[in-house]
Formats: C-alpha cells, structure tokens, sequence
C-alpha cells in the first residue's frame, strides 16, 4: 500500500480519491473519509489564502500518515491539503483512510486530522466580504487538546 | 556558520521579508540562542519574536523546540502556531 | 435540513451524496462520510445477499438518525443501505454527516453506523466462491459493545 | 386476537414461511407468551426459537423486549441479531 500525499492549489474530487485508494481491492471493508471546508463565517468571510512551508508540509504529513499506519491496520490512506485561494463552500482538505473493519478506519481519519491540524505547516488569513483583508486565524487550544488526546504510540 | 532563515504568516509580515541568508557568530548553538541574536538586529525582529513562546520553529523540514541544537541546519523556519485542515 | 434515508438494491454515489448533502451551503466545515464494503473473506466469499424487513428498516434508520440529530448540531446527514446481493469490493452501506466542525461529524457518524450495526433490520448471508450457500453471518459482540458504549442522550 | 406474524432470516428458514396471520387465545398476552404459544404449535417453530434469548421481535416496527404487551398490535416480526451495515 502507498499512502498518498498531495499538496496542491486545485480542487479535489473525493469519489476519485476513494476510487483511487481502493483500486480494485476486495478486502477493504470500510472506507472513511473527512472533507474539511471553507465556512462564510455568517457571510463575513469571502475567502480564505492558505499560506503553507513547501517541502516542509509534504514531509510532515508524510510523517503524519506514517505514524497512523504504525497504529492502524490500515489498507489505503490519502491526505490532499490545498493551498492558495479558497471560497466559502470548497474544499480544504481531504483525509480518506480504509481498512478491513470500521474502527481502525474512523480513528486513524480522525486521528489523521488531529495530527494534521497541529503539525502540518499552513497558515489561514481571512480576507472579508467587506472588500478588506482580515486577520490569520488563530490557533485553537482545542485542536492541540484533541492531538493530545492520542497517546504516544504503545 | 551560514544558514539560511525562512519565515511564514504574520512572522514573515513582521520581519517583512519571506526568507535570508545569515551569518550566524559562534555562540549560537540552539533555536533559542538565534531568536536571541535575532531580536538583537532590529525591531522588526523584536516584533515578530515579541512573544517567543508563540513562535513556532523548524530545522530543516522538523518541528523543534527552542533548546535544539542549529549545529548542522541548513534551513530554519519561523511560523505562528499552525492552522491548516 | 431533511436527512436522507434510502434503502436500495442499487449501488450509490458517495461524491453525489455529498453533493446533494452540501447543496451549496457555505456554513459546513467538515463532511465525514463512512462507506462499508463487501469484502471477500481471503478469496472464500462470491457474495453477499442481504435481507432486510421492509417499513421496519427505513423506520429503524430515520430514529437512529433522528437520535444523532438530537445529539450534535449537524447541517446535514445521509444513511444509504443496500439489500439483495452485493459481491465482494461493491459498497453495502453508506453514512454522511455534515456540521460545523470536525468533532461532531466523526463522532456523529461513527454513532450511526454503531446504532445501525445493532438496531437496523438487516441480515448478510454468505456465498461462497465454491458454488454452495454459506451461513448467515453471525452478529458479533464487539457491536454491541460499540453501540453501547454511547451513553443516553443526556 | 388476529395478527400478523412475520419471520426473517434463519428464523424464516426454521419456521419455512415468511409470514402468516394467527388467532391468539385470550391468554398470549406479551411477546414472550406468543413465543411460548408458538412452540407448541410444531416442531419448526420449536426449532426457529430453540435458543429464545438470542431471537429478536419487532412490534410494528419497533424493537421490543420478551416482556412487551402485544395488545393492539398489527403485526409482529421475529429476527435473528442484526448484521447489517
């Protein structure tokens, strides 16, 4: 099995990625995967600029999927993160996870997006509908609770 | 020693260039010693590491923590606390 | 938002699920969808055949999603489940859910597809790829345990 | 009292039919009555619920416990455990 890392400013089509993934195995019994979008914050938001460290956010969400695969029995896994110019309603992230049972396919997607969220290296600003730029988004303590929540690899 | 200084979101903005080539003295040996000398250049530097605990580090493509040795880096990077996904 | 509940011989479309989900809401951060599938056992199985009780299942599945809309702010959710007969690598049963944030997707569908395991009238008989008829698959305790361990809604 | 009775799975095969309407005496008062009541009706229904605890009931529609009252029911299914999803 090779996970399969993208970073890329285009969008992603999630049926392909499954498609993708399961390629014709017939021993993939679940399938799990997490779309992460762009909201309006109520209107507020008219898009989101994705900055993100070039080499550095490859590697560590290679490293990221490593550790899932240490932990999880896992028979595909695909991580896709978008950078640049994003509008309310599209994708941001893609994390697809299988494996033969539903458990180890939902707790490595979202153990996947956890990691991610505190370790791979982008950066959201806010631009407003107001015309004007707005702040970088800031990090939430609640993301680093719930990486944390996954212990050390036993 | 030479090394190479990337930075991103608001630290970049606030050091105001994406990234350089610096000569570093010899009594720079980790993260926390460069921020130091860093801050000691200028005010943009002083702005953007006016909270070091924020600022995040990376030698060559791996999260660090301030005490990590520089020895041997041939990229370092500064950034905020991450907010991809 | 009106949760859509199926029961089909028919394949589905994950992608068009989730389109019809989103349709085109800009407030949803986070989509999970779980998708289980037909596996073949290490070559043993030529197919699945599912029964179900017609009325009982479609009622089944609409409290279960009613109870997990009862339990987390969701903007949208989709229970799709096959019956007759599925062969191995073909999906059986396919679950989305759309809020806000992250949390509440993963643990809203991870909720539906425990609740359903136990409590949706379905029952896989196996067919072997020898040409005979296989047994019924027998329920396993680890799902009820999975089901059990969401605590009443509070 | 006149009911439906609907049977799925091996509890089908065991009791070879699918469904049939039956005229309950006045005491079959509960699920577990019916059961009891159905048992010695023939050796296939004695087969279908030789190990009652593990046979489900549904009471139009909605899962019950042997303890349910039938009263006013339409129709009554008996099922193995689940397997779906």
């Amino acid at each position: 099995m090779t996970p399969i890392v993208r970073i890329q400013a285009q969008d992603f089509d999630v049926a392909a990625e499954i498609a993708a993934l399961g390629g014709g195995r017939r021993d993939i019994g679940a399938v799990v995967t997490f779309t992460g979008l762009c909201r309006d914050e109520g209107g507020r938001l008219a898009a989101l600029e994705l900055e993100h460290y070039p080499g550095m956010a490859e590697a560590e969400l290679g490293r990221v999927v490593e550790e899932a695969r240490a932990r999880w029995p896992l028979q595909g896994v695909t991580v896709i993160h978008r950078y640049g110019r994003v509008l309310p309603g599209q994708n941001i992230v893609l994390v697809v996870a299988a494996s033969a049972h539903r458990r180890a396919a939902f707790e490595a997607a979202e153990f996947l997006m956890d990691y991610l969220k505190t370790r791979a290296p982008f950066w959201k600003r806010e631009h407003l509908t107001d015309g004007s730029m707005g702040a970088w988004v800031e990090a939430k303590e609640a993301d680093d609770a719930a990486a944390g929540r996954w212990a050390p690899p036993g | 020693m030479r090394v190479k200084l990337v930075y991103f979101a608001w630290v970049r903005e606030r050091v105001g260039r994406p990234d350089e080539e610096v000569d570093l003295p010899d009594g720079v040996a980790t993260v926390a010693d460069l921020v130091r000398w860093l801050k000691g250049r200028g005010e943009e530097y002083d702005y953007a590491f006016e909270n070091e605990a924020v600022v995040r580090a990376a030698i060559d493509h791996s999260h660090v923590k301030p005490d990590a040795a520089i020895a041997g880096a041939r990229e370092i990077a500064f950034f905020p606390p991450m907010t991809g996904g």
